[in-house]
């Protein structure tokens, strides 16, 4: 069996479920593949992992890659499982706010790590600037939980539809009292969770054969755990080595996961672009500088299908 | 009050030991330092005290200073436990060895006490030059002890306690590291304080003529346990000058004590 | 072939060469005494960031993982208005109050189980159990308490630098002699007198210890607080965010800001400390 | 009233109670009570205005009675009950099997063993270095200054490519965590010893001199044990430190599995009692270490006639 | 060899001083502890100094030693640099102050020199049993220094220099804490050791009696700068029983080092 290392960008929840699935249902065994599943964090950058041989492939969000590719480590898309994107802006409604308009004024919160550009490229087509003054907003750095919105830190934090929003509503604040902003309606959505690996080694066929095989299995994985959702959950669990998650969480987020999962594997070259533009632009200190070139690829997808 | 206190014949006592025992629990088993030790010193006295290397000298003075738990008898200073004594500053001690706090100089250290009972600046400074010149330190004030001879830390450990008014001074072997001539012009010196001032001294000595010279009474002690196996009243007139050393009453004290360090030494 | 990596470790070796003649050297004057000190360090360094140079270059290593000193020292020279911004923050802020409050609660308490033996025996194993409250854990829990800005990054701070310095003054105010706290007792010194004349002097070398173990801790506490929570500037958030955005160089820079800093303050602690215990054993004997 | 029968009177008091006066149960259970109190009324403070807000949305009446009542017991409290913390504690301690992922003390043990190995290597440089540093010019003047300089260095930032280098090297599991509390604990060590080797008096050293004794033996007959009350000092700091690198470290691994990735997992999904019960845990942990520490210097300076 | 050493009369020089200065630097100014010592001891010589405190017995004693450079003239020991002669444990040094470690009970402070130069475990035990037995002290094997009283102290740290044999001996006021019997007792074993090993013996001491009693050459020394004033050389003969401290012989000798101590005292 060849052996395959895969890096995750956070920590182990149904967010990646497909791959669990497809490991623990023997999935990639019957594609005489012997896959060892490596959960991230806040503090993983998948493609330092990658390029110090730590791992043969990493989930990671396209402006992250793009970025990495820009500074000097030649990652590939070779496969994009979700064809949508989860992320929203999160606002009490007491704020006022209903439009993004009325974000003037206000403090919001966003996550780091390359989350904040589809933020930055949003305000700069508001126009508002980021400096924290009456006619612009002020931004925040916060950490990966809704608490900031709850103690009243933040009037809009960054939320996934599939996590932390679900957090939010847990907490207590119901529908009613929250106003959410879809970064997708908005026209400002980047393509998320995708299969990188070094651009190298696609330059040798038997990896590339052998990578064909882990897509195939791992898509294979995302539909079963699409169609039976509470399994998929429980399963995600079993691999939780934290022992923190709860079962009625990672259901519900497996539902939200559904969702954003494509038909197929196959990188979306029109949404593609439309992240390449958002991230260009990315107000004042674009994310990448020029058109990235070959940071996708095909050939992958197409034979794992 | 000085004038008062300058009759040393006056029999108001100033430490008064009854059945005195002190017992040193150590990782082999108890030492005996002192046994039933029964002793008055009167206000006034010169009471030295000699005997052999480890017979309780040092600890006594420590008990009647407080620095020491008696495990039997009882002992009262001034007429009150030795605690309560020292919590009204009634003594100054001068410990066997020097004991300069090495972040000070010379003068800082011989102000301290000055300083923690409260003199004003001028004072201590007066003190200090006065007591530095008595123990002739004048112009080693800016020292660090480290940068004097052992003679020297000694001489600055006396004045440390002489500084200030204490009406019981406790020398422990003070003028041990100190050479003829320097030790009789303290010898003299101190004389001259305690007639001067009436003040009541028990001074612990290993040399039988200074022990002599010094005391109206010497007390000498024998090891294991640590006791009282002589007293010795001194007939000398209250004035002494130094050549009295070789009157025959003199030499006639100084061989009795002898006799009782020799009988105490035992065995050795 | 490996031009980079040979030529490197021909350095390494003559540096050392070099260091250890000139430690052997014992020049007279004070002056000259005063820049050998400095040089070999420096050369060191100098020596250190050569080979690393050369391990960048010789083992061809990917920029995202690590960048040669050259392109870290490019960055600190094109970015010092953001990295003077950061300092502000990060040191002046948060560093400092945090690392004052700290060493002054740690003292304080020590000084009061030391005060009273119910406290030494009821507060010391509850100091203890402060002692390792994870940085991880408490910083966003400050966060919640004092907000994004500095104060939760200086309560961070104050926890991390509270430990050392409890438990090295209480050592220390254990650490003079049993004939000078005797000497003080036969003056029927007062607590207060014994303490500072005698026990403080003494324990003086002890708490020294934890004012420069802290210089370091407290950088690393509010850098390491601001990955969980902050606005948008300081040290940690540029290291954090620049990291996500691989730039590495920026992060390093940032890293050589706060290796300077740092060492620019255990320098100023370490100074006091030779005009305060100058009597020491340990620095009479140079 | 002499001072040898002052003390009577005290000894004449039951021994029960003396030893609850005289023993460490009693001041900690009163320190302990304190600091409940205060925390209970911390609880119900920062709570407090979540839960008002709370019965507003829902346009409930309330009495401050229920305020108290609530603020005690809300699933996302700013700050939870204690009772809270303890019942989280028990039930994933006593309450969960004993080798069960969901069981803190399986956390707690991973997180212990990267400590103690960090721990262990941390002291053993500390040291080897304070040595090197007090033995020779030449490391002294130029290691010290880059010892000090490697400190300021954000471990959290470095912590992921130090992870990422030992795994392309073939090193993974225990020891890279480990090495990052290596990392933390080596430098109180370093600056305790550096101290505790000079601190032998000028005449000690003299005397060693005398014997014309060699480096080894003035080290091992002077310096050690003129520093051991250096060593254990720092090493009750550096076992704290270690257990927070270790608690650090396991965030660029994964956070798979430890106290800190229960800590990360609490934050991210919410919940604050989980984050307060792993952060009591560690705090034990590091009591207890500490603790350990303290006893071993009490025997050894026992041992050296150390005066009680 | 032993026997050959135990000629004392070999003019065979063991320290040779010339023009030897030294001079501290203090944060008040230089200190000329000793200016233009010049001195010859031979093998086999047992030669005592005194001085009043602060004149540089010690420093001297330490020059020799190895333990101060001098900042003027030369010094050969044993015909050697002071460094080499201790790199060849040339001597064994008594402290002015105990210095014990006080980690060590009192039996393995004695066999720190010991093991430090190797003896074998039974000779270690055999030596410390015997010299602590020398001194008195036996019974006191496992107590630690603090456990002592001060003559203790100082009785161990004579029985530290004594477990080893190095063919000088520098001792620094090695009897000041003691009192006269176990002096008097000390002395006598001090004499008899010299005589029967050979060895030559540096000794400061402030007794003149003693200095006159041990030595055969008496070295005068007063201070600011330390300097030598006088040289006495002793015609008594090696056999010394206590009683001849009462010979005419013997307190004409000490009469002259009392005037020539005196005279270096000055103005004091
Ligand atoms: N802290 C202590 N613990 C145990 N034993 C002690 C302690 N202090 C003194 N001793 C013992 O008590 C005895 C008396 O000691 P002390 O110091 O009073 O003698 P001393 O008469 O002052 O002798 P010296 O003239 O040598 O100073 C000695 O045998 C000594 O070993
Ligand atoms: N480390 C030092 N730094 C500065 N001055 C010193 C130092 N050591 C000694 N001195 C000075 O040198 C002089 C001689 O000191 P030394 O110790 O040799 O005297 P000594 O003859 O042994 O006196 P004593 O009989 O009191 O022991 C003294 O004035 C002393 O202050
Ligand atoms: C390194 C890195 N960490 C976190 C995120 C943001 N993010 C992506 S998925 C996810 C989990 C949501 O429940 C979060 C927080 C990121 N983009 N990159
Ligand atoms: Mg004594
Ligand atoms: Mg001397």
């Amino acid at each position: 069996a060849d052996d395959v290392t895969l890096q995750l960008k956070w920590v182990t929840q149904a967010q990646f479920a497909g791959y669990y699935v497809a490991k623990d249902k023997g999935f990639y065994e019957e594609e005489d593949l012997n896959v060892e599943i490596k959960p991230g964090g806040p503090d993983t950058a998948p493609v330092q992992v990658l390029v110090g041989g730590g791992a043969d492939v990493m989930v990671d969000w396209l402006p992250s890659a793009l970025a990495a590719r820009e500074k000097g480590a030649p990652v590939v898309n070779i496969a994009q499982p979700f064809a949508r994107s989860g992320l929203t802006m999160v606002c009490r409604k007491e704020t006022g706010i209903e439009k993004p308009e009325d974000f003037k004024g206000k403090t919001l919160g966003t996550w780091f790590f390359g989350n904040e550009y589809p933020l930055y490229n949003w305000l700069s087509k508001l126009g508002l600037p980021r400096d924290g003054s009456e006619n612009g907003v002020t931004i925040q750095k916060i950490g990966f939980n809704v608490d900031p919105l709850l103690q009243k830190q933040a009037d809009c934090i960054t939320a996934m539809t599939y996590n932390e929003y679900w957090q939010v509503i847990d907490a207590g604040l119901s529908e009613d009292d929250i106003v959410v902003f879809n970064y997708t309606d908005e026209g400002v959505a980047t393509l998320e969770d995708g299969l990188y690996v070094l651009e190298d080694r696609l330059q040798d066929p038997e990896f590339v054969d052998t990578m064909a095989r882990f897509v195939k299995a791992s898509m294979k994985g995302w539909m079963w755990a699409k169609d039976n959702p509470e399994d998929a959950a429980m399963i995600v669990l079993d691999n939780d080595a934290t022992g923190a998650q709860t079962e009625k969480h990672q259901t519900r987020m497996m539902g939200e996961i559904a969702k954003l999962l494509g038909e197929n594997a196959t990188l979306d070259e029109a949404a593609y672009k439309q992240t390449v533009d958002t991230l260009l632009q990315g107000g004042s200190d674009p994310v990448i500088t020029k058109e990235p070139e070959g940071a996708f690829t095909h050939e992958v997808s197409k034979k794992a299908m | 009050m000085r004038q008062e206190a300058s009759s040393p014949q006056t029999s108001q006592p100033v430490v008064q030991a009854k059945g005195l025992g002190l017992t040193f629990e150590t990782n082999d088993g108890p030492v005996r330092a002192l046994a039933d030790v029964d002793l008055t010193i009167n206000k006034g006295e010169f009471v030295s005290f000699i005997g052999p290397s480890g017979c309780g000298k040092t600890t006594f003075l420590r008990v009647i200073a407080d620095l020491e738990q008696p495990t039997a008898g009882e002992i009262l200073v001034n007429g009150m436990t030795p605690e309560e004594a020292r919590r009204k500053r009634a003594y100054g001690y001068v410990f066997q060895a020097a004991g300069l706090f090495p972040w000070r100089t010379i003068e800082q250290n011989v102000a301290l006490p000055l300083e923690i009972m409260g003199y004003s600046k001028a004072e201590q400074k007066e003190r200090v030059h006065r007591t530095l010149d008595l123990v002739n330190l004048a112009g080693f004030e800016k020292k660090f002890p480290w940068q004097l001879s052992g003679g020297m830390q000694q001489r600055a450990s006396i004045a440390r306690a002489l500084a200030f008014d204490a009406d019981l001074l406790l020398m422990d072997e003070p003028f041990g590291a100190l050479d003829e001539i320097v030790r009789d012009h303290l010898n003299e010196q101190l004389l001259d304080l305690w007639a001067r001032t009436g003040k009541t001294i028990g001074f612990v000595t290993h040399s039988i003529p200074e022990a002599v010279y010094l005391s109206t009474r010497i007390i000498v002690m024998s090891p294991r346990p640590g006791r009282v196996t002589d007293v010795i009243d001194s007939p000398l007139p209250k004035e002494r000058p130094l050549d009295i050393r070789e009157t025959p009453e003199f030499l006639e004290i100084a061989h009795r004590v002898r006799e009782g360090l020799r009988a105490g030494h035992g065995d050795d | 072939m490996n031009w980079a990596l040979t030529g490197a470790l021909l350095f390494w070796a003559a540096a050392w060469a070099l260091n250890e003649w000139l430690a052997r050297l014992n020049p007279r004057s004070a002056s000259a005494k005063r820049a050998l000190g400095l040089l070999i360090p420096a050369i060191f360094g100098i020596t250190l960031l050569v080979v690393w140079e050369g391990l960048v270059h010789g083992f061809n290593i990917s920029p995202v993982l690590l960048t040669p000193p050259s392109a870290i020292w490019a960055r600190i020279t094109s970015s010092l208005p953001t990295l003077w911004a950061d300092f502000q923050q990060t040191f002046l802020k948060a560093v400092l109050i945090g690392y004052a409050i700290g060493c002054g609660a740690g003292f304080l308490t020590a000084i009061a189980i030391d005060r009273s033996p119910f406290l030494q025996r009821g507060l010391l194993p509850l100091g203890n159990f402060v002692s390792a409250l994870p940085i991880i854990g408490v910083a966003p829990i400050m966060v919640m308490w004092f907000g994004f800005d500095w104060p939760s990054k200086a309560a961070v701070v104050i926890i991390m630098t509270f430990f050392p310095m409890l438990v090295n003054t209480v050592q220390g105010l254990s650490a003079s002699s049993a004939i000078d706290r005797d000497l003080m007792r036969t003056y029927a010194s007062s607590y207060w007198q014994a303490l500072f004349k005698l026990r403080l002097p003494a324990a003086a070398p002890f708490i020294f210890n934890a004012l420069k173990i802290n210089s370091t801790l407290a950088l690393i506490g509010a850098i390491v607080a601001e990955f969980f929570g902050t606005p948008i500037v300081g040290m940690g958030f540029r290291i954090s965010t620049e990291v996500g955005r691989m730039n590495i160089d920026m992060v390093w820079a940032e890293i050589a800001m706060a290796a300077l800093a740092g060492s620019l303050f255990y320098g100023a602690v370490a100074l006091l400390e030779r005009a305060v215990t100058f009597w020491h054993p340990s620095m009479r004997s140079g | 009233m002499t001072a040898a029968t002052d003390t009577a009177p005290i000894s004449s008091t039951t021994p029960l109670l003396r030893r609850a006066v005289e023993g460490k149960a009693l001041p900690i259970l009163i320190v302990l009570g304190v600091i409940l109190l205060i925390w209970y009324a911390f609880t119900v403070y920062l709570n407090a205005p979540w839960q008002i807000d709370a019965y507003e949305r829902a346009g409930t009446e309330w009495t401050a009675a229920d305020l108290v009542r609530d603020t005690m017991a809300q699933e996302r409290p700013v700050l939870p009950s204690p009772h809270q913390v303890m019942a989280e504690i028990w039930k994933t301690t006593v309450g969960t099997r004993l080798t069960s992922k969901r069981n803190l003390f399986y956390h707690a043990w991973i997180t212990l063993s990267s400590t103690l190995l960090g721990f262990v290597i941390g002291t053993a440089l500390g040291v080897l270095l304070a040595v090197g540093i007090v033995h020779n010019r030449a490391m002294d003047k130029s290691v010290m200054p880059w010892v000090i300089a490697s400190q300021t260095i954000p471990i959290l930032a470095v912590a992921p490519m130090i992870i990422v280098v030992l795994n392309a090297i073939g090193l993974s599991g225990l020891l890279p965590k480990a090495l990052i509390s290596t990392y933390l604990s080596f430098f109180p060590v370093v600056v305790g010893m550096v101290k505790g080797f000079r601190s032998p008096e000028a005449f000690q050293l003299d005397l060693m001199r005398t014997y014309n004794a060699s480096g080894t033996q003035t080290f091992w007959k002077l310096r050690w044990p003129a520093a051991l009350p250096y060593l254990f000092t720092s090493m009750k700091v550096a076992v704290a430190i270690s257990l927070v690198g270790a608690i650090v470290g396991e965030l660029p691994t994964g956070a798979v599995s430890g106290l800190g990735a229960r800590l990360l997992a609490g934050s991210y999904y919410g919940q604050t009692v989980q984050i307060w019960s792993a952060l009591f845990m560690a705090a034990a942990l590091a009591a207890i270490l500490v603790g350990v520490v303290g006893i071993g210097q009490r025997m050894v300076m026992a041992r050296m006639g150390e005066k009680p």
